[in-house]
């Protein structure tokens, strides 16, 4: 039987384990002038890596499983995100520009005159957190539930949950949707009483977004070894076949959705504080098509591979776009090109092709069966 | 396994490679005075962003060849937040913390602005930032030389209500839905109220971003003009979408002769990519147009196609901007004597740098500084005629006078050293 | 002695002008005020130069010479004086008399005096219409005049609106002409005449209170009407965009299965190819200018056909039976041909014209259409049929739908498959290429402009039926009237939103599309 | 043969027909094409039939009708006597008993041997259950039985991908054998296969037959005969012909439908 930690599940959590550790070492440990010192802005920068990283594996868990390919995750990490600042903004207080102690800023100047009954709670920090898992988790289980249950699949479910990230990035665009519109929410003090600008928040946050990834992958590392996960797998590969052995697909594809949605939430929500704003933009279908991305780089259907994947492209944005700002898109657009072409099954697939069993190289998925061809005639036999 | 082992050691090569490859910089020895430049090249902002860089790069290679600043060369560091905020805000943390830049000049949007504001003030570095903007702050770290709504909006309401104007009765603010839009009609909707407009008489209608398809709009906007009154539009559409509207208003036969429109985003950049025969007569108002007959203007237009090496190449009131802020940082650091912000910020309110237009512009203690005000004609080629401007110069408010939330707030960081200090509680930090 | 035929010119001709000052000299000042003052004069004068001096000034033709305040006209045969017509001497120093809206308006009302009597019908009624706008009342004799000799009948009647409305709008017309001029104004039915009608809601006359308001009633409803129809047509408008962006991925995505990311590229490149054709035709041959469109639609096809054909061969066809990864594979040659024409052309936008057929509407039954958009609902419509031509009557159509449906058996049957795959990709990207020019009309040449397309097209696609070239059809124009319609209710961002909820619902009812084909073939 | 006069609801408990399938009337048409015109199939418990006809006759047609993938436009299809077919999903159709095997095999080709069978061992369906737990070693006894059946005990822990066709073939009968159905519909089971493992094949479902009902659909005539059970023949969407393997293959209407007009 598979075992929840195998051996490149043991080389990645080690790998982050150690990361974890040094970072908060060399940043606050080792003084400033010496070589080997971190600076703080690398510390956000590595958390932001690790918070996509998340995002990552919880896509992984829906697309590499199941074989659904959202592209539309962007949406989960945004309302998590939201959530998480929507706390964060009540907790500026009256320290705004205007002062004034219930309104956030935006609200002040586009003359709100009360707080809109969806930011009630926000001010508490449990509520809150229950929500970056909630709403997440409510919308996949609506958009899931009302999607496999009319067995849509392929290239359509693709298709409409880009048009589900594209609606909510139109609606969080206006500004009277009461969430600060194009400019979202920002200007964040403190989160449970820490300043989010210190050095220590963001080494804890830091190492706060290590743990929670190592639990994203456990989490869905359980969840594919698990007989759930067997039989995900078989949806994945032959889904009519499971449904003629009694099984309910959509009950299965919806759950994993869902998980899945949560933990993108968490992962916006852990994103947030480092970055200092979110906004629209999250929901852009750009975004979630780079998530993918990630996913597909790292290898899909590996866990280990789309959190690789991640750190390695957002690594490399991050170089290109200092080192050659006005070329770095010419780097990127090869990379896809590059990696869909020569390494199909990702980086960590290839490696495991190589050197790994037979057997673990045959969990790459096969594609699903694209939609209908022209013309083409039913017929019956 | 063997195989496995390598794996692994290589993952943990590279990983230890890109953090030394991030750290370093920072150790090298300040031979350079470094400015950042931090304008998006990609996505939806490069078409507003791009020329600013450029425009940056050759006001720095025009000062290194006067001799440079404190007998050193500027050396610029340019990156791309790639019209992605967050984005912004980590682009400006390493320039800051890694490449260890002077100053900053950069951001166009208000959110990107919003974005990198909480960098610049824990890192306490300083931010130039060259666009008209919806006013609502005053942050010690930022120097905003683009116009506030009362440099910009009153005016050409003012001008549109004057009988040279045409004497407009009937308003329609039409604006993108984002923040300055939003705060520039509610400025001005009571503005226009207090001057006796009726609740009727005013339009105000929000499209999204990038909108393409005017045509209901447009029509609406007809409609609304053909009420007998004499109607004018003021136009706070952003960038990509101005466009299609003109092209719309052309299309529709809005003249200007029949319902004037005046946009604040839309300068010579935008009109290049336009056929402009159609909308010969619609206005602008900015604080500095291209057609401005003077030396100094003449000069930077020459400067600036030679440096495109594009005799066509336009500039723009945000050029204009950055042009008048670098010069007043480069002048700020002579007085202080240093690089460092700190002594830079104290310097800088008080410095003088002449405008490409005439006249002088002053740093303001609000961090804002005085403009003078030109309202231009949109001609065939393209350009703008100046059909009038303000007889003096206007310093910039930062808290807009007719906004209940802000009327009794005033900056000054030189005195009271405050950027929201309430008059009425003579406390600072709003309400 | 000019002085006194002058003014024996005006004792004749401008009753309602006293003796003033010199319009010459007005406009040859400063302010925008004295220029308008002096066009109004020099038209009142019944100045015989008067036309020829104020169409200079609406063209930036006349002159002013600063030493003597002298107005001289440009023309193409050099520098004539204004007042005399008489050749004059070139000089640097001259500068144009400067016109803002406010002297345009007074030089429209103007001339639209001046040519009431013109030999041009079209003239007349334009001038009619420039009365009609002003409403001044000086105009009336000269516009009775010509009533009294106007032959043409929609001349006529629009000189009847216009007569019309300068008496409405001047003090101290009596009742009874009032309640006559009423009804004209009532028949006209649109926006202005109702502003003209509401302007009389405070008329001390009971009875032409009344008369306005019955008017302003039939205009309402006439315009509610109108109102939906016109929602209707900027739907169909608005429809025929989408299909244009969406039919070339109908054969990329829809007949390929390539989920082609880099579909708006190719819209792209051909608003590109548009404006280089363009470039070359205005340094090259300007006379040409009116064809520069029907010559960019052939680049285009080509420019993007070929690249589509590269793309194709260097990536696509490693990825065929892969349909997600060519998502991946062509969102990254997408971010890569961006960042190209952005650093070929800038990342500002281009500039595009519009030769005169494509500009200016027209009016249909009181709806106004305007003449680009109904080119590029015929052209949407031309492409559609021609690409239903090329799949249904052609061998390339054949052998293309033979090898998306049995690449296997194709081959055997000689078919060279992956000539076929690079050129059906190519059709579709030409496609594309194509709606790049009709959508350069429309919207900004950037390297942004296939980003606003892309999702809109998967959409299309997808709720019309994969695979299914009425239903992109039917989807494009379906989804552009519910937007319009609802538009205007909800606002554009509203509806929008609503339209994609529709779409992620509909397509639960119907998990493939509009115009899904049933069968047992198509379902496993 | 008498036709049930009454529709079937969930109030009607008594068997309305001793047959284990009863089938009446089924028609089908898929965009304008006839799939299925009135066909009629009447099964007994453990009675295996083998369905035959030409392409376009409709077999597959009415087995997707009768396991839930297709929804015919008027019919009946019962089940037991008293579960009516065309109110129910595939799911819960499997859940009542039937079973089905495809055309063209279709195994779950990531997973090993073992693991195909033990995800169609009867056992609950739910989701939230299978995240907890997995089945015990009784499973393991079962499915190590089940692969000796079927012969594919030494390929045990290999993934199903790497079997031949015909091993494929022998998984999907064995993972029918694992859902232990009423009814098995068994859809071209030797297509592909050497002569010999169609004997092999034909002994298998002999074997079957008997504790379950079979239906088999293949083209393979010397396959028919050797199952040794009725036929039943399709043409066009209905039953042509019906009776001993000798009887329909001698009558005159078949022959004229398989050796052309």
């Amino acid at each position: 039987m598979t075992r929840l930690i195998d051996l490149k599940g043991a080389i990645f959590l080690s790998l982050l384990a150690a990361f974890c550790l040094a970072v908060p070492v060399l940043n606050l440990v080792v003084p400033e002038g010496s070589g080997l010192h971190l600076p703080t802005y690398l510390v956000s920068l590595f958390g932001k890596y690790l918070a996509y990283a998340l995002l990552a594996v919880s896509l992984d868990l829906v697309w590499g499983y199941c074989g659904i390919l959202s592209l539309g995750h962007g949406a989960f990490f945004a309302l998590g995100g939201y959530a998480m600042g929507m706390y964060l903004m009540r907790q500026i207080g009256s320290r705004g520009v205007y002062g004034n102690p219930v309104l956030p800023d935006f609200m002040v100047f586009l003359n709100y005159k009360a707080l809109p009954w969806y930011w009630y709670g926000f001010d508490h920090f449990a509520f809150a957190a229950l929500m970056v898992l909630l709403v997440p988790g409510l919308l996949a289980f609506l958009f899931g539930w009302l999607a496999f249950r009319s067995r849509v699949t392929g290239v359509y479910l693709s298709i409409i949950t880009q048009a589900m990230t594209y609606a909510l990035m139109l609606a969080f665009f206006r500004n009277d949707m009461g969430l600060g519109g194009n400019n979202g929410l920002t200007d964040f003090k403190d989160l449970l009483g820490f300043n989010v600008q210190s050095q220590n928040f963001r080494v804890g946050i830091f190492v706060a977004t290590g743990i929670a990834l190592a639990f994203g992958y456990l989490i869905a590392r359980a969840m594919t070894v698990s007989a759930y996960g067997k039989i995900l797998i078989a949806v994945r590969d032959a889904e009519s076949r499971t449904r003629f052995l009694g099984y309910r697909p959509e009950h299965f594809k919806t759950l994993a959705f869902t998980v899945s949605a949560m933990m993108a939430g968490v992962a916006g929500a852990l994103y947030v504080p480092q970055v200092g704003i979110i906004n629209p933009g999250e929901f852009a279908p750009g975004n979630s098509i780079e998530a993918v991305i990630w996913v597909a780089v790292g290898g899909r259907g590996t866990l280990v591979g789309a959190a690789l994947g991640a750190v390695i492209v957002n690594y490399a944005k991050t170089i290109l776009t200092g080192a050659m700002p006005d070329a770095w898109l010419f780097a990127l657009g090869a990379l896809f090109v590059v990696v869909t072409l020569f390494m199909p099954r990702g980086i960590v697939g290839t490696l495991m092709e190589k050197f790994g069993s037979r057997r673990a190289a045959a969990t790459l998925p096969p594609e699903p069966e694209i939609a209908p061809k022209l013309a083409e005639e039913g017929q019956g036999s | 396994m063997i195989a496995w082992k390598t794996w692994s050691s290589a993952a943990a090569l590279a990983a230890g490679l890109s953090l030394s490859a991030l750290a370093t910089g920072a150790a090298r020895a300040e031979e350079t005075i470094k400015v950042g430049i931090l304008h998006s090249l990609s996505g939806t902002m490069a078409i507003s962003e791009t020329t600013l860089k450029d425009a940056m790069l050759m006001l720095i290679a025009e000062q290194n060849a006067k001799g440079g600043v404190l007998g050193k060369k500027l050396e610029p560091v340019v990156v791309d937040p790639a019209s992605n905020w967050p984005l912004f805000a980590e682009k400006a943390r390493e320039l800051i913390s890694k490449d260890k830049v002077s100053a900053v000049f950069g951001c166009w949007t208000s959110v990107s602005r919003k974005s990198v504001l909480p960098v610049f003030k824990e890192l306490d570095n300083i931010l130039f930032y060259p666009v008209q903007y919806e006013g609502e702050e005053s942050e010690r770290n930022v120097f905003y030389t683009g116009a506030a709504p009362n440099q910009q909006a009153i005016p050409a309401v003012d001008y549109l209500m004057s009988e040279d104007g045409g004497g407009a009765k009937r308003w329609v603010l039409e604006g993108t839905d984002y923040v300055y839009p939003r705060t520039t009609n509610k400025i001005l909707e009571a503005y226009l109220k207090s001057k006796g407009v009726k609740d009727e008489d005013i339009l105000i209608n929000y499209t999204p971003f990038g909108f393409s398809d005017w045509q209901t709009e447009v029509s609406k906007i007809k409609a609304f003009g053909s009420a007998g009154k004499k109607t004018a539009v003021v136009s706070t559409i952003n960038g990509d979408a101005n466009v299609p509207f003109y092209k719309e208003l052309g299309n529709q036969g809005i003249k200007a002769t029949d319902i004037p429109v005046v946009a604040f985003s839309v300068g010579e950049e935008e009109l290049a990519g336009i056929d402009a025969k159609p909308l010969v007569g619609h206005l602008a108002a900015w604080n500095y147009f291209e057609s401005i007959k003077t030396p100094e203007n003449e000069e930077f237009i020459k400067k600036w196609q030679a440096y495109k090496n594009n005799p066509k190449a336009v500039t723009n009131d945000p050029m204009e901007a950055h042009y008048i802020g670098f010069n007043m940082w480069v002048k700020a650091v002579e007085k202080a004597g240093t690089t460092d912000p700190d002594k830079v910020i104290a310097a800088l309110p008080g410095i003088e740098q002449k405008n490409l237009t005439g006249g002088t512009a002053t740093m303001l203690p609000n961090h804002h500084i005085t403009k003078p005000v030109f309202i231009g004609e949109i001609e065939a080629n393209g350009q703008f005629d100046v059909v009038w401007k303000t007889d003096k110069l206007i310093p910039g408010e930062a808290w807009s006078k007719q906004l209940e939330g802000s009327k009794d707030l005033e900056a000054d960081w030189v005195k009271l050293n405050c950027g929201n200090y309430n008059t009425k509680t003579k406390k600072c930090g709003g309400a | 002695m000019t002085r006194l035929l002058a003014l024996l010119f005006l004792l004749l001709s401008a009753p309602a002008l006293a003796q003033g000052p010199d319009p010459y000299a007005q406009l040859a000042g400063d302010g925008y005020a004295e220029i308008e003052a002096g066009v109004a004069g020099l038209a009142a004068s019944g100045d015989p130069r008067a036309g020829v001096i104020l169409s200079a000034l609406s063209d930036g033709r006349l002159l002013v010479r600063p030493s003597d305040k002298t107005l001289l006209i440009r023309q193409a045969t050099g520098i004539v004086d204004a007042r005399t017509g008489a050749p004059a001497q070139d000089d640097p120093a001259l500068k144009p008399v400067r016109a803002n809206n406010r002297v345009r308006r007074t030089i429209e009302a103007s001339q639209g005096q001046l040519n009431l009597v013109s030999l041009d019908p079209a003239k007349r009624r334009e001038a009619a219409d420039a009365v009609f706008k002003a409403r001044d009342a000086a105009a009336l004799p000269a516009l009775d005049t010509a009533l009294a000799h106007e032959k043409d009948a929609a001349v006529k009647q629009a000189m009847t609106e216009a007569r019309a409305a300068v008496l409405l709008a001047k003090p101290g017309t009596a009742e009874a002409e009032k309640l006559a001029a009423i009804p004209a104004i009532q028949a006209r039915g649109d926006g202005d005449a109702m502003g003209i009608l509401r302007g009389l809601g405070a008329d001390p006359s009971e009875a032409v209170r009344a008369a306005a308001a019955r008017g302003i009633a039939a205009i309402e409803t006439r315009l509610a009407i109108l109102g939906a129809l016109q929602n209707v047509w900027y739907g169909i408008s608005l429809g025929s965009v989408l299909l244009l962006a969406a039919i070339g991925l109908a054969i990329t995505f829809g007949v390929m299965g390539v989920i082609n990311m880099a579909h708006g590229e190719m819209v792209m490149l051909g608003a590109y190819t548009t404006y280089l054709v363009q470039e070359a035709i205005r340094t090259k041959a300007p006379a040409l200018f009116p064809w520069s469109l029907a010559i960019s639609i052939p680049c285009a096809f080509l420019v993007a056909g070929l690249v589509g054909v590269l793309i194709e061969r260097f990536v696509i066809r490693f990825l065929y039976g892969r349909p997600l990864e060519t998502l991946l594979a062509t969102f990254g040659v997408s971010l890569v041909l961006q960042q190209a024409v952005r650093s070929i052309f800038g990342p500002t936008n281009r500039e595009v014209g519009a030769p005169a057929f494509m500009s200016g509407a027209f009016d249909f039954y009181g709806l106004s259409v305007t003449w680009g958009r109904m080119w590029i609902i015929l052209f949407s419509m031309a492409v559609f049929l021609g690409l239903l031509f090329v799949l249904r009557k052609t061998s390339f159509g054949l052998k293309t739908r033979a090898v998306t449906q049995n690449r296997r058996m194709a081959a055997a049957m000689g078919i060279r498959t992956p000539y076929v795959d690079a050129l059906t990709f190519g059709l579709g990207s030409g496609i594309a290429g194509i709606a790049g020019v009709a959508l350069s009309q429309i919207d900004n040449v950037s390297p942004n402009l296939g980003q606003g397309y892309i999702i809109d097209s998967f959409l299309v696609v997808v709720f019309g039926g994969v695979g299914n070239l009425w239903g992109t059809l039917v989807a494009a124009l379906t989804l552009g009237v519910v937007n319009k319609l609802a538009e205007p209710y909800i606002g554009a961002v509203l509806a929008k939103i609503g339209l994609l909820i529709f779409i992620i619902l509909f397509i639960q009812k119907r998990p493939r599309g509009l115009f899904a084909l049933k069968g047992r073939a198509v379902e496993s | 043969m008498d036709p049930p006069a009454t529709a079937v609801g969930p109030a009607n408990k008594s068997k309305v027909t001793g047959a284990l399938l009863y089938v009446d009337d089924l028609r089908v048409t898929f965009d304008g094409y006839k799939a299925l015109r009135g066909l009629s199939l009447t099964l007994a418990p453990g009675e295996m039939r083998a369905i035959i006809g030409p392409n376009g006759a409709g077999k597959t047609t009415m087995m997707d009708c009768i396991t839930g993938k297709t929804r015919p436009d008027s019919g009946i299809a019962l089940f037991d006597g008293t579960h009516d077919l065309l109110a129910l999903d595939e799911p819960a159709i499997a859940d009542l008993g039937i079973g089905r095997k495809f055309q063209k095999p279709t195994v779950f080709e990531s997973h090993s041997v073992a693991d195909n069978i033990l995800l169609a061992l009867k056992g609950p369906r739910a989701a939230a259950a299978s995240l907890f737990g997995w089945r015990n070693r009784v499973a393991a006894e079962r499915i190590d039985a089940i692969l000796t059946t079927v012969g594919l005990l030494p390929h045990r822990g290999r993934p199903a991908a790497d079997l031949s066709h015909g091993q494929k073939q022998w998984l999907e009968i064995g993972m029918l054998l694992a859902q232990d159905p009423k009814l098995l519909l068994v859809d071209e089971p030797v297509a592909g296969m050497t002569d010999a493992e169609t004997v092999q094949t034909a002994e298998l479902l002999r074997r079957i037959a008997g504790d379950h009902a079979v239906v088999v659909v293949e083209h393979d005539m010397h396959f028919v005969r050797a199952l040794q059970c009725r036929v039943t023949c399709l043409h066009e969407g209905a039953v042509l012909a019906e009776g001993s393997i000798d009887a329909v293959s001698a009558d005159p209407k078949v022959v004229e439908v398989y050796l052309g007009r």
